[in-house]
């Protein structure tokens, strides 16, 4: 029996597998059991009601995506009164996700959606594609923490930094959100990319610049999750590129407490229940009981030791 | 025949992750080809309109990261089996036209929402082009079966390009075939030609799909006729499954508001009042 | 017939492809003609004599490779005495390219290696392997501008600022590299990632972080290219996952005047005479007369026009 | 024959992406496999102990990016033809093994330095194990051609894994077997056993290649016997060319100083005096 369940804080999850906010939506309750989630990660919501942003909204490459979406959102009321009460029927905690303009209004928003049936708020402070070419609250140090800070304050649900990782010292940041008084770090959101039509001479999405998601860039975040979790306390969710079961490990191997997967929920909407099974079954191979033993356990170098110690 | 499904099904699951045997992928002309596939019940299950999201093999280094989406052109519940029409267009299709018979296909759906046709439709008319023509032949066999008469145009660019006379024919529909080479296929043409009909015998719904130009002039027809109408329309697709919104084209809800919904969840089919064309 | 030429500041080009700094060696001249190229860019160098990182040196993924070498560098000498002579027998511009512990040493090496044979001289600032866990001269804005105006000081010969894609706000590098007179922007050197080896619960590579490279790069690498371009006056060398015509095209298309191709070198030797050929073909195709007009040509949105006049 | 090659060649070129006509590809026993190629005069100049780059074809959504290398294993330039021995290990050698007669396979090569005899030996010993036998090969057929006699010691787990014992007798070769099952292997019954041959009739050149244990063996032998000697090494590759240092290896340098090389490009064969094992 391994003990599959980890805790971001005071929250304890089944498992570490869920999904990274906007790559999933009620249609994928037609297709796999929601309850087979460490958590619900619901799509970032705003205070106001948007479009998002123009088409074509995705390219594709070999191993990744190009998504430019913006935040299509129906805003805090049709949250509170439609979304949430679909989730109701499940019993994996529900994660809601926020963005906003200024950081005050993250405070606002917070606050507004702090329903009962809500296990915690992620602050998308690196959503790509609002601002113009992508300049986010998260590419700056001191909105990062004011975002945080002000959401701490509005509210007394545990509250998860999403960082993006469109930025240099990417620990920097995480140390920010963490003085902010942040409860977890999410590590992280798309890499901002663009993709041109040679022959039409033309960017492929309508927004120029979209978040690069997928198999390839899981080495970037992969690094980033890494470097957080040498640089921070709190537990810290990765998330890049993850599609399966050995991703997870390796990515909690790097530091990593959770993980989100995200655009391998569109093409494999059963990844997420597989990649649960996939990770109780390498436990047992390696004699792991608990699969929060595997947080930050790779040896420091190629040549060295696990830091693990495993019943065998 | 369902050969591997790993996802819990049954108990609402509405979709599946349908791991088919290929029973055949032959060309049937030029430009398009007719992919027949093992099927269980859950994608037999799948309506007039719908559409399953294919996962195309990786040939020779070129991997099609995402599914794409293609309507039922056909669905047998009898011999457990649905069809494709496709057209070879790019990396996907191209790899989809490498499978084999007793190759699997992965082909998630049944996905989004149908043609719905009002109950007591009694003359149905259906104008198709190219791909249309694949969306549109299931919703004959769906009318003819609740006793509606249909007319289904279809248009090409060539003769040897038209395609579903036989299915349609077998579903009890008149065909009439336009082309562009013999001349018979412009709006003009065919308006006049739809007006006549409809003089003759009035429909009273119609259906459209694969041209934006018969589009218009469908649509125009129906607001001139008063009658409802549908249109399947396409977009660039992420999942399928009404989580990513990257297919969302513009739309006129019921009160006149333009808004962007999303083809796989919203759609593909829409009302043809409120759909914008493409 | 289309002219390929391009201007890189002073220095002219016959065609805009040349190799990223350390991507090629004498072992090319053995498979290719190495006047094919519109330029031939040297592994970079350091004052002192080293050995690199430690092995495992390479991972590889599906549509890209994580490389960790450091600068193996056998020293200015030996440049100059073994290194500058082998390639004195082509008449492809030769450019070297430096690195060193402090921002003098820059300035010291280049006007110690500014033979005559030298065309110009690349600023690696943004190696990613020299330093702990990768901080860079080139992830800070100062010593960016450092570097470059303490090159400028020692040496005439043009100074092109390689910039390191591990930064948030590109664009402003690539002003700070400008204002302190580079004259020409390399965007950029690898991305720093990472691998883990779930099963031995260990990193991949001998250095734990590496640099990113290859095709998976392209679409961040692109958008970077495109970022500087609105950004400074200086030309702009594209690099990143660019494996043949028309990734170089589109590189081009987004701002750029030339570009290097880098860890294609190493699985088809060559890619980069037949990506000139490429887009020579590309050039006749679109009516373009001059390869250089390619330079920003794309246009603004997805549904505009191509900023081009052609000749058709 | 090069059935296309888009590089510049002859004038001076000593390297080629070499697309190369499979003649077969068979199991030689559980492990190791051996591809044949035809294949034009540059690639049929490869010598004992270099290598090609082979480019590993992409199967079913795997794809080997960087290419792998192999020693030359058999070079018959009557037949114009290539050989490699391989074992089937990850995604590259499995893609490998996909490989078809009248499938294509890019091989970039020759490349590396080879074994050089140096002239006058009369009596070598060679001793390889798994891979090492693969690269020992050639060694074996150029040493008998300068008229050495040739000992060739082969070494593997079981008597079925033992490759290549035709090959090296066709090149005149005597050849021992050695085996983990029989007990015969052990570091110690092999120095009993060379020490033996060598009392007999004394060898004056040896190479080794493919276990480490084998390696330490030869080169402590080597310095004994006061004979010259060369191993070759293996080590992962990006390039294969000298351009990447990737595959760099510890080294002892003619004067005693530690240091990387590479495999590719000073090697991978080295004076067994140089090398330090792996
Ligand atoms: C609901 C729906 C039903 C469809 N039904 C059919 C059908 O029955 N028969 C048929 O032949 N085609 C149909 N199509 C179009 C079909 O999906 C595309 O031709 C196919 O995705 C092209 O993929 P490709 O890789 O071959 O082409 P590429 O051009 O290489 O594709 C590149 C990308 O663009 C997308 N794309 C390209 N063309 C289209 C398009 N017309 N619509 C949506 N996405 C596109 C692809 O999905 C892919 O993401 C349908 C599309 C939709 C949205
Ligand atoms: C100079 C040289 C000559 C060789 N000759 C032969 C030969 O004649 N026959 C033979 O069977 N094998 C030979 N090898 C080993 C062969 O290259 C590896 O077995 C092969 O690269 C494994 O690739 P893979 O994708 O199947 O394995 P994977 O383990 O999936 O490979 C993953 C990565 O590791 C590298 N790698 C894995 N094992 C080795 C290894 N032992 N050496 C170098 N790189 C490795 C691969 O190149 C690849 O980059 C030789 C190696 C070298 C360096
Ligand atoms: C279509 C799409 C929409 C997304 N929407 C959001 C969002 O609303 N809020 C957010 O924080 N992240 C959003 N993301 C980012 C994902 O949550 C995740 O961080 C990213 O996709 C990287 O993970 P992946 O490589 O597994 O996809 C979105 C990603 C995609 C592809
Ligand atoms: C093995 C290897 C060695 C490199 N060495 C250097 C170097 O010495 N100096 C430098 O500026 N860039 C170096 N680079 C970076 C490349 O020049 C180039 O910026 C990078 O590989 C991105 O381009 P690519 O995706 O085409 O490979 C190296 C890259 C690789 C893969
Ligand atoms: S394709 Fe994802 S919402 Fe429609
Ligand atoms: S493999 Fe690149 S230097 Fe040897």
């Amino acid at each position: 029996m391994v003990d599959l369940s980890v805790s971001i804080g005071s929250l304890k999850l089944a498992n570490p597998i869920m999904p990274g906010s906007g790559t999933m939506a009620e249609g994928l309750a037609d297709i796999i059991d929601l309850d087979g989630l460490g958590a619900i990660v619901l799509k970032t919501i705003t205070p106001d009601i948007r479009q998002g942003t123009l088409t074509p909204r995705v390219a594709e490459f070999n191993d990744a995506t190009l998504f430019s979406i913006g935040i299509p959102s129906k805003g805090p009321d049709y949250f509170l009164n439609n979304t949430l009460p679909f989730y109701g029927r499940y019993k994996a905690p529900v994660v809601a996700s926020v963005s906003a303009d200024t950081v005050e209004d993250f405070g606002t928003l917070a606050a507004y959606i702090s329903a009962p049936s809500i296990a915690a708020i992620e602050a998308n402070i690196s959503c790509p594609n609002l601002r113009a070419h992508g300049r986010a609250f998260g590419m700056d140090i001191e909105a990062t923490a004011g975002v945080i800070a002000a959401m701490k304050r509005a509210t007394d649900k545990p509250v998860w930094a999403k960082l993006t990782p469109n930025v240099g010292d990417i620990a920097a940041f995480a140390k920010a959100a963490e003085q902010a008084g942040a409860d977890a770090i999410v590590t992280g959101n798309a890499i901002l990319g663009m993709a041109v039509d040679a022959e039409r001479m033309r960017p492929r999405l309508g927004n120029v610049i979209g978040g690069l998601t997928g198999s390839a860039v899981k080495p970037i975040l992969l690094r980033m999750v890494h470097q957080c979790a040498q640089a921070v306390d709190i537990p810290i969710i990765g998330c890049g590129g993850i599609t399966n079961g050995e991703d997870a490990v390796e990515y909690m191997l790097a530091g990593a407490t959770a993980v989100q997967m995200g655009t391998v929920n569109f093409v494999h909407p059963g990844a997420m229940p597989e990649a649960v099974g996939w990770i109780e079954g390498y436990c047992r191979r390696h004699g792991v009981e608990r699969v929060r033993d595997l947080t930050g356990a790779m040896s420091d170098t190629h040549a060295g030791q696990p830091k693990l110690k495993v019943t065998q | 025949m369902n050969i591997q499904s790993c996802l819990p099904k049954g108990a609402g699951f509405s979709v599946a992750e349908n791991k088919c045997r290929i029973v055949s992928n032959e060309a049937v002309n030029e430009e398009y080809r007719l992919l027949i596939a093992e099927a269980d019940d859950v994608a037999l299950s799948a309506r007039a309109g719908q559409f399953f999201h294919l996962l195309c093999p990786s040939v020779g280094g070129e991997k099609p990261f995402l599914r794409r989406p293609m309507s039922i052109y056909r669905v047998d519940p009898e011999a457990g089996r649905i069809g494709f029409l496709y057209k070879v267009t790019g990396k996907g299709t191209r790899a989809l036209s490498s499978l084999r018979p007793d190759d699997t296909i992965d082909a998630m759906g049944p996905l989004g929402q149908g043609f719905s046709l009002p109950s007591g439709v009694r003359n149905v008319l259906m104008v198709g082009r190219g791909v249309g023509l694949a969306t549109l032949a299931p919703l004959a066999r769906l009318a003819t079966k609740s006793e509606a008469a249909v007319t289904a145009v279809l248009s090409a660019r060539r003769r040897d390009l038209l395609m579903s006379r036989q299915e349609l024919e077998n579903a009890g529909a008149r065909v009439i075939e336009v082309t562009d080479e013999e001349g018979t296929s412009q709006p003009e043409t065919l308006e006049a030609l739809l007006c006549d009909l409809h003089a003759q015998l009035p429909f009273d719904f119609a259906a459209t799909c694969g041209s934006n130009r018969l589009f218009q002039l469908v649509r125009s027809l129906c607001a001139e006729w008063n009658i409802p109408g549908e249109t399947a329309l396409e977009a660039f697709m992420g999942c399928g499954t009404g989580m990513c919104y990257a297919c969302v084209v513009p739309t006129m809800d019921a009160n006149g508001k333009e808004q962007y919904r999303r083809v796989c969840w919203d759609g593909p089919v829409f009302p043809i009042s409120e759909a914008l064309g493409w």
